[in-house]
């Protein structure tokens, strides 16, 4: 193998990271992911307005501003010991399903699907979006592109802006909902749930009447046993916004359940010197390193995971799927991390069924989407499920109300390790000693982390369509580079 | 970059014994863009302001800057010397090396230091000045008189005298102010009616004066050279064109009692009243409370006994107002005489014989309430025919020179005190008069003399200020009086002074809606509520608002011959802007850089001028060069920066800063 | 930092604190030569970026003077500024700034010696306060890839 | 056929935002494409750093930059692009003046990573550990870049040809500049683009009554009456000292302006342009009046550079 040397202006890219090491016989020895950024918004909140953490942090990531606004929005809720009146906290929600339908539905098109529309194999160059639209149809493409817009358009509605909405802040919403706005909304959600079922149906034409691909989804070298972990209410069914967080076993034994503000009995936070981002893992459990089973802290965050922890989904489409779901992979939980795929597309049939239950719904256009706090402010958490995992905002506050200290646990954080243990274990069962490593096996493992949909623009700043990346072949023995496969 | 001149000035020994002066000119004539660079030892003087002139022509400068003295001092020197030189006079920077340098300074070394930096702060900033143009407005041939007490009467006949239009306005049925209720004057002891009257009644009948009385402005807009004005006429119901002043309505109304205003409640007047027999106009009005016709709807017997048929009860009881159109405005709106109530100690309002200076005045009055008789109350009233008083205490300073009350002296008390103590002696034969003081203030021509002859008079001066009038009697012969307590300075003990009767010498305020006045004009105020001249020394009797001069009281206490001579001095300045017929306004005004503008109306509620309005068409803020001050303060506040000063731009400042600030 | 010598910039009223600036000096009040004064017409018009830009620039300290409040040739100019100068100082705080290195002062066209005293106490105050220094110390924290190199 | 123009996209320290807004767009994109090919979009297309350095200087027409200058990475990659491009564009408010990364500067960058690895409650780091560059694996080196302690804008580090400033930029305005690279319509170098020359005021619906602010309140605190200035209303909104482009639409959603298109017009401060017209504005005679009212306030360094530190004159924090 030829080593390539690299100089030190260009050799760091800002994405993440992986280095493999491979012995001399070329087998591999481990592997790191490693994400190269920090940007401190743990402690610049510090002295900033508890109810400008909002509009603050929602600049964590302009993929899910969505998620951070109203996290943040509801640890401000907390503060405040505010509980939201009807209006208040449907318009959030419904906000925040509209949100889930778009991010999701870019994230399958963009990126999970190409490798199975397309094919795992084909040339990089046609595996993207424009590759899955020559497959789909230029008319079904146009599909994907409205959803976004109107997805969008609901943001820019309710929040002023299309991207970093304005309009969540302690109390409620600064926005109310018109009647004009209802209607269009009511349009929005039809459109969505009728674009879900469409989805649902390039799921099942595509790749589960592919045997070839569940294969692949079941029994390729992507099978993750940790801990799963997402939201539910009362019911034990999936919510995105609000409910208490659920913990099950990689045997499908509820491991625990928390709310927000007991975030840190369960949730701790591992830090390796070799990574800005940190690695959380569950408390009760340890931090074990990178391995995966019941006695492994480790725990996955992803729409895989939140099917594993719930007892089903609120509303009836989704619901069906979700049991068709478990009877074709063989039960709960699942541990095919392919197979997330296919759960984000049960949870945009979710979001667009709640986003066209709350745009019906005549408590939206009432006179309270505002309340004005009474109480001396202190401290408070606000968690909901970004697309991408568990996210945590815990603040705490003087008396006036102004940032003394913030703890973020953001969604992608959670899955940092689980990430580098399933491609590492990829890598293990593609990458044999002394073969050269096909182009097609490279992108099998970025499939393994891809499935994921890790926006690091949470910590780094990849963004939807590619996860950059750089997967580095390295002497374990001198740690020279002997080989690099750069997905930038 | 544009060829500056610098010229330092040694102003003789000023400046040039602690600035070393040729390392300044070196200094300044290595700074970029300095083509030239001298010194002079007067650079104000005509041989220096000539060496200014040339080096502008042989150097063909397009940038001066003079180092000498403040530019509140020579700014408008060197500008014209710019200007008798081809250059525009803003292209021109003073740098103030003597007031706030040399003179402040006793270190030679760090003096010169500071010269330098300060000489590069003006060079700095001289490269960013544009030319600017003193712009001229027409003059509306028309003064607004605003008070006709003494100062206004003498200003109104002075401007009126040039055949310049004049409209009088007082607020009172009459004119003649406080001056009218005068009964002698000090020093020189002549009867103020006697020449008070003979001005009053010139001012009415002058063919150039419209006196406005029982009248008020109410709103005046536009700016120098055209104020428009409204006056508000109160409603008199009576037709003044009518009248002929005969007085039979005065006889025959049945009101007999209502107390006069005049006279401070001492005298009653009747519903329809001349305030009093001097008055100018001599017309009546009806006092609407208290006529029996319009309070109980039966009389009208004045109607009955007006032979002219000038009674006119269908008068609009919110009277009515004209506008007119004047070129400037004099102020001079008087001042009111502090009512001593909260002074519980001295007894006023408690003790029966206990009077203000001004009321005293009445006393004294031939045609006041004892006609002139100064005697005790009968009864607790004051009439004539009572019994004479064996000993008055003339107080002096009653809320003056007194941090209760006003900082600041009257001026006028000490003289007045010293007025009554003769005119006491003179018509009390006997009575003893105690003047209590605490300096004796004698600054005008012919006063120390007057005092002089007062300590002739046997009067007993006592230097101390009265701690408490009382009519508790401790010892023989206080019984029935009052006794003043006070403590002797001068004997060093404190006495006990029975008296019968007792003047308190009050303070002069500003006058009742002094304030108000103010904003109507935009005018300033100093802390203590007068009228604020644009300069204490240089410019008494002009304000910060051009075309607004203040004369008399307004302004601050004074005496009659102050106030005669302010009023002059206020018309002159009106009238020279009359004859010129235009007026030059300052063009360091503010200006919107349109294309910047978002109109977000942040500065027009800032200004205290109403300069700046919203273009609705451009929706853009507009400045009214005429009406801006210059002061800059929207400048300040913009936040886009769209709004600009001429002369201090924000360019120029931080250029001027940068200057400072690179001087090592 | 006895021997240091503060820069103080003053932005002063024409009408009332230059005045009595220049009062100060003809009746030969003597204070201390660290203090350059620029003239504006209405403490008004003095604009907080000029004074962030002092600080920046070299000052150490930054002196505004205007008329006492209520005694204003313009009225009220006055009143703006000291509406500006409580949120200025507590931002200048924020960034680490002593609020005492700005002041406002009330200076009458009759108290030249009340500017001689404001003036050698800002000077004290800042003397004791050390120099600022902001753009070296700002040059100084500011990381360039030739840093990240070594 | 003329050669199609050559368009590059790049983020440094940003959120992805400016990506999404880009993407905004939508099937335009397609049309764009027809006109220009897109040699260079990490985010949404592959490509190799080999081929970037590779290409011959100025090989690439256009960039646009987006993100602060948060590492050594960030700003290697700015040269790089710097040197292979014609016109520089940067793109999004972290870029033309350091954006929200940039509130870091208020603080150490010491106890910011002190408070992310160390303090924070919800981390186990009994070794304290804090991640840093040059780290030994049993394996090898695992390269980290070193993080900035001051954010900076991208001019500060490469010559910048044009500024677009917003978080992000309307879809409306990435369109209509698109068209104008496309087109070569672009303004003299060093100009701003994709925005207005006026305040946000200039596109602001609301009314104002020209009155003066007698107390302020926390936009949680009250709910603003519809249509009518929130600044005279009391709530701080910075629209006033901010540069005109975003349709006002934050106060659409009744929410103040925070700033994002940095300053208006001549103003060279945003922060200092902000505090001077609230402060006029207020209902003070006296500075204890003025204190009273102002005390409500809060965080005015936080406010008034939000997106803007590393814009303002003062840059940062420097503790004395």
């Amino acid at each position: 193998m030829k080593k390539i040397s690299i100089d030190p202006i260009t050799r760091l890219e800002g994405h993440g990271r992986i280095d493999l090491f491979l012995d001399d016989a070329g087998a591999l020895v481990n592997a790191y992911l490693v994400i190269p950024e920090i940007r401190g918004f743990e402690k610049f909140a510090e002295g900033r307005p508890v109810e400008e953490m909002p509009r603050i942090t929602s600049r964590i990531c302009g993929v899910c501003p969505e998620a951070h606004m109203m996290a943040a929005a509801k640890a401000g809720d907390a503060v405040y010991g505010i509980t939201l009146p009807p209006t208040a906290a449907r318009i959030r929600e419904m906000q925040y399903a509209a949100f889930f339908v778009g991010d999701h539905t870019t994230h399958f098109y963009a990126l999970g699907a190409p490798d199975f529309v397309v094919g795992p194999g084909a040339p990089a160059a046609e595996r993207n979006i424009l590759g899955v639209i020559g497959k789909v149809g230029v008319e079904n493409g146009k599909k994907v592109i409205r959803m976004r817009k109107e997805a969008h358009e609901v943001a820019q509605m309710l929040g002023g802006k299309p991207v970093h909405p304005v309009n969540a802040l302690p109390g409620g919403v600064s926005r109310r909902v018109t009647p004009e706005m209802q209607a269009r909304l009511v349009e929005i959600g039809e459109y969505a749930v009728e674009f879900a079922r469409f989805t649902l149906g390039v799921v099942h034409d595509v790749v589960l009447a592919n045997p070839a691909y569940v294969d692949l989804i079941v029994n390729g070298p992507y099978n993750l046993k940790t801990y799963s972990m997402g939201m539910v209410d009362d019911r034990n069914r999936t919510n995105f916004y609000d409910g208490k967080v659920r913990i099950v076993g990689p045997d499908g034994k509820e491991h625990g359940r928390y709310a927000p503000a007991e975030y840190r009995d369960w949730v701790a936070e591992h830090v390796e010197p070799w990574s800005y981002l940190k690695f959380p893992y569950l408390k009760k459990v340890g931090w074990k390193g990178f391995v995966d089973g019941p006695d492994s802290g480790l725990y996955q965050a992803t729409p895989l995971s939140r099917l594993n922890v719930a007892d089903g989904m609120a509303t009836p489409l989704a619901q069906a799927e979700y049991q068709r779901f478990y009877e074709t992979l063989g039960g709960k939980p699942v541990h095919h991390t392919l197979a997330t795929h296919w759960a984000r597309t049960i949870e945009i049939m979710y979001a667009a069924e709640r986003l066209l239950e709350l745009a019906r719904d005549p408590v939206i256009t009432g006179p309270d989407h505002r309340v004005l706090p009474s109480k001396t402010p202190t401290e408070g958490v606000g968690i909901v499920e970004a697309p991408r995992g568990t996210l945590t905002h815990h603040y705490w506050t003087d008396e006036r109300g102004i940032v003394t200290k913030a703890n973020l646990i953001v969604g992608t954080t959670n899955n940092h390790a689980p990430i580098s243990l399933v491609v590492r274990n990829a890598a293990k069962g593609l990458v044999k000693a002394g073969e050269p490593v096909s182009p097609a096996v490279l992108n099998q493992i970025e499939m393994a982390f891809r499935s994921f949909d890790p926006c690091f623009g949470c910590a780094t700043h990849a963004l939807p369509g590619q996860m950059p990346l750089v997967i580095r072949f390295r002497s374990a023995a001198d740690g020279s580079v002997l080989d690099e496969y750069r997905r930038d | 970059m544009p060829r500056i001149g610098v010229f330092v000035c040694h102003c003789g020994s000023n400046i040039g014994s602690v600035v070393h002066v040729p390392e300044v000119v070196q200094f300044a004539s290595g700074l970029p863009g300095v083509v030239h660079a001298a010194e002079h030892k007067y650079m104000c003087s005509d041989p220096g302001q000539e060496m200014i002139r040339q080096a502008i022509r042989e150097h063909g400068l397009e940038r001066v800057v003079v180092a000498s003295c403040s530019p509140l001092m020579h700014e408008a020197t060197f500008r014209k010397t710019c200007e008798e030189a081809g250059l525009n006079g803003f292209l021109f920077q003073m740098a103030n090396i003597r007031e706030q340098v040399s003179w402040v300074t006793e270190d030679k070394a760090r003096a010169t230091k500071k010269a330098m930096a300060v000489v590069q702060a003006a060079v700095h900033r001289v490269v960013g000045h544009v030319p600017l143009q003193v712009g001229t407005v027409p003059v509306t041939p028309a003064t607004l008189v605003i008070g006709g007490g003494v100062a206004g009467i003498e200003a109104a006949l002075q401007v009126a005298s040039s055949g310049t239009r004049v409209h009088l306005v007082e607020r009172e049925p009459s004119i003649g102010g406080h001056m009218a209720r005068f009964d002698k004057t000090f020093p020189t002891l002549d009867c103020a009616a006697c020449i008070l009257t003979p001005k009053m009644v010139q001012a009415n009948t002058h063919p150039m004066i419209t006196v406005h009385a029982w009248s008020e402005v109410v709103e005046v807009s536009g700016f120098v050279g055209s104020f428009k004005v409204r006056i508000h006429h109160k409603a008199t119901y009576v037709d003044h064109q009518k009248c002929t002043g005969c007085g039979a309505c005065l006889q025959k109304c049945p009101q007999r009692k209502i107390p006069s205003e005049f006279d401070y409640g001492m005298m009653n007047r009747r519903a329809i009243y001349i305030p009093f027999a001097q008055a100018v106009p001599n017309k009546p009005i009806i006092d609407r409370e208290h006529c029996q016709w319009f309070q109980a709807g039966k009389c009208r017997i004045c109607e009955k006994v007006c032979e002219a048929k000038a009674i006119d009860y269908d008068q609009d009881p919110a009277g009515w107002t004209e506008e007119v159109e004047v070129g400037n405005i004099i102020v001079a709106s008087g001042m009111k005489v502090m009512q001593p109530t909260d002074m519980k100690h001295l007894g006023y309002g408690r003790l029966p014989d206990v009077y203000t200076g001004i009321e005293f005045e009445r006393l004294c009055h031939a045609s006041g309430p004892t006609e002139g008789h100064i005697v005790c109350k009968t009864g607790g009233v004051v009439k004539a025919g009572g019994r004479p008083p064996k000993a008055i205490a003339l107080v002096h300073c009653i809320g003056s020179r007194d941090q209760q009350h006003h900082a600041y002296c009257s001026r006028v008390c000490c003289m007045y005190a010293l007025k009554y103590a003769h005119l006491v002696k003179e018509h009390v034969p006997g009575c003893e008069v105690y003047d209590f003081y605490i300096d004796m203030r004698c600054f005008g021509k012919g006063y120390e003399e007057f005092y002089n002859r007062l300590l002739r008079e046997d009067v007993r001066f006592v230097r101390g200020k009265v701690a408490e009038v009382t009519d508790a009697a401790l010892y023989p012969g206080e019984d029935g009086r009052m006794v003043v307590r006070v403590e002797d300075t001068l004997v060093g003990a404190v006495r006990r002074i029975p008296v019968d009767m007792v003047v308190l010498c009050s303070a002069l305020e500003p006058a009742e809606g002094a304030k108000a006045l103010a904003q109507t004009l935009h005018m300033g105020c100093s802390s203590d509520g007068f009228y604020l001249e644009r300069h204490p020394k240089l410019a008494p009797v002009s304000t910060a608002s051009a075309g607004i001069f203040v004369a008399g009281c307004c302004q601050g206490p004074k005496d009659i011959p102050d106030s005669v001579a302010q009023g002059a001095a206020a018309a002159a300045q009106a009238l020279a802007m009359i004859m010129k017929g235009q007026v030059e306004v300052e063009p360091t005004t503010a200006h919107v850089i349109d294309d910047l503008c978002s109109g977000c109306q942040i500065c027009i509620p800032l200004c205290p001028y109403e300069a700046i309005h919203r273009d609705e068409a451009r929706r853009k803020a507009y400045v009214e060069p005429a009406l801006c001050k210059g002061c800059g303060t929207c400048v300040g506040a913009c936040p886009s920066g769209a709004l600009q000063q001429w002369g201090f731009d924000d360019t120029q400042i931080l250029a001027e800063l940068e200057g400072i600030l690179a001087a090592r | 930092m006895s021997d240091f010598e503060p820069r103080i910039v003053a932005f002063l009223c024409s009408w009332c604190s230059y005045t009595g600036a220049d009062l100060a000096g003809t009746s030969r009040k003597k204070y201390r030569s660290n203090i350059i004064p620029i003239r504006v017409m209405c403490s008004g018009r003095v604009d907080p970026e000029w004074i962030l830009k002092a600080f920046r620039d070299g000052a150490d300290g930054v002196l505004v003077c205007g008329c006492h409040p209520g005694d204003c040739h313009y009225i009220n100019g006055n009143h703006k500024t000291l509406g500006r100068y409580p949120v200025v100082r507590r931002m200048l705080a924020q960034f680490g700034i002593h609020p005492d290195r700005y002041r406002l002062e009330w200076v009458s066209a009759a108290e030249g010696d009340r500017y001689a005293k404001v003036v050698d106490a800002m000077i004290d105050t800042v003397r004791a306060l050390g120099p600022l220094r902001w753009k070296d110390r700002l040059a100084a924290a500011t990381d360039t890839l030739a840093d990240a190199r070594s | 056929m003329a050669e199609k123009l050559r368009l590059g996209l790049y983020w440094a320290a940003s959120c992805g935002g400016c990506e999404i807004a880009v993407l905004e767009i939508g099937d335009r994109i397609l049309d764009l494409i027809q006109v220009a090919d897109i040699v260079f979009w990490p985010c949404v297309m592959d490509f190799k750093y080999d081929d970037v350095r590779a290409m011959p200087d100025g090989h690439i027409d256009v960039v646009l930059f987006n993100g602060a200058i948060r590492n050594s990475e960030n700003e290697s990659i700015a040269r790089l692009l710097r040197q292979k491009c014609k016109v520089l564009v940067a793109f999004g408010s972290c870029a033309v003046e350091g954006g929200i990364p940039a509130l870091a500067n208020l603080y150490a960058l010491q106890s910011l990573m002190a408070r992310a690895f160390t303090e924070s409650e919800s981390t186990v780091n009994p070794a304290g550990t804090v991640p840093a560059p040059g780290h030994h694996v049993p394996e090898g080196e695992i390269e980290l870049p070193v993080i900035y302690r001051t954010v900076r804008r991208l001019q500060d580090v490469v010559p910048v040809d044009y500024f677009m400033p917003g978080c992000p930029p309307t879809e409306k305005q990435i369109w209509a500049v698109l068209q104008a690279i496309v087109a070569g319509a672009l303004p003299p170098v060093g100009s701003h683009v994709g925005c207005g020359d006026r305040s946000v005021c200039d596109e602001c619906k609301r009314e104002k009554r020209q009155v003066r602010i007698e107390r302020f309140h926390r936009p949680h605190e009250i709910v603003p009456e519809e249509g009518w200035c929130l600044l005279e209303q009391g709530i701080v909104c910075m629209g006033s000292a901010t540069r005109s482009g975003c349709e006002a639409r934050c106060l659409d959603a009744n929410q103040p302006c925070r700033g994002c298109y940095g300053p208006a017009g001549r103003s060279m401060d945003q922060g200092a342009a902000t505090l001077s017209a609230v402060g006029s504005m207020i209902a003070a005679d006296s500075i204890e009046k003025a204190e009273q009212i102002l005390r409500d306030f809060v965080d005015p360094a936080g406010t008034v550079y939000r997106f803007g530190m590393s814009n303002s004159l003062l840059v940062r924090r420097l503790d004395e």
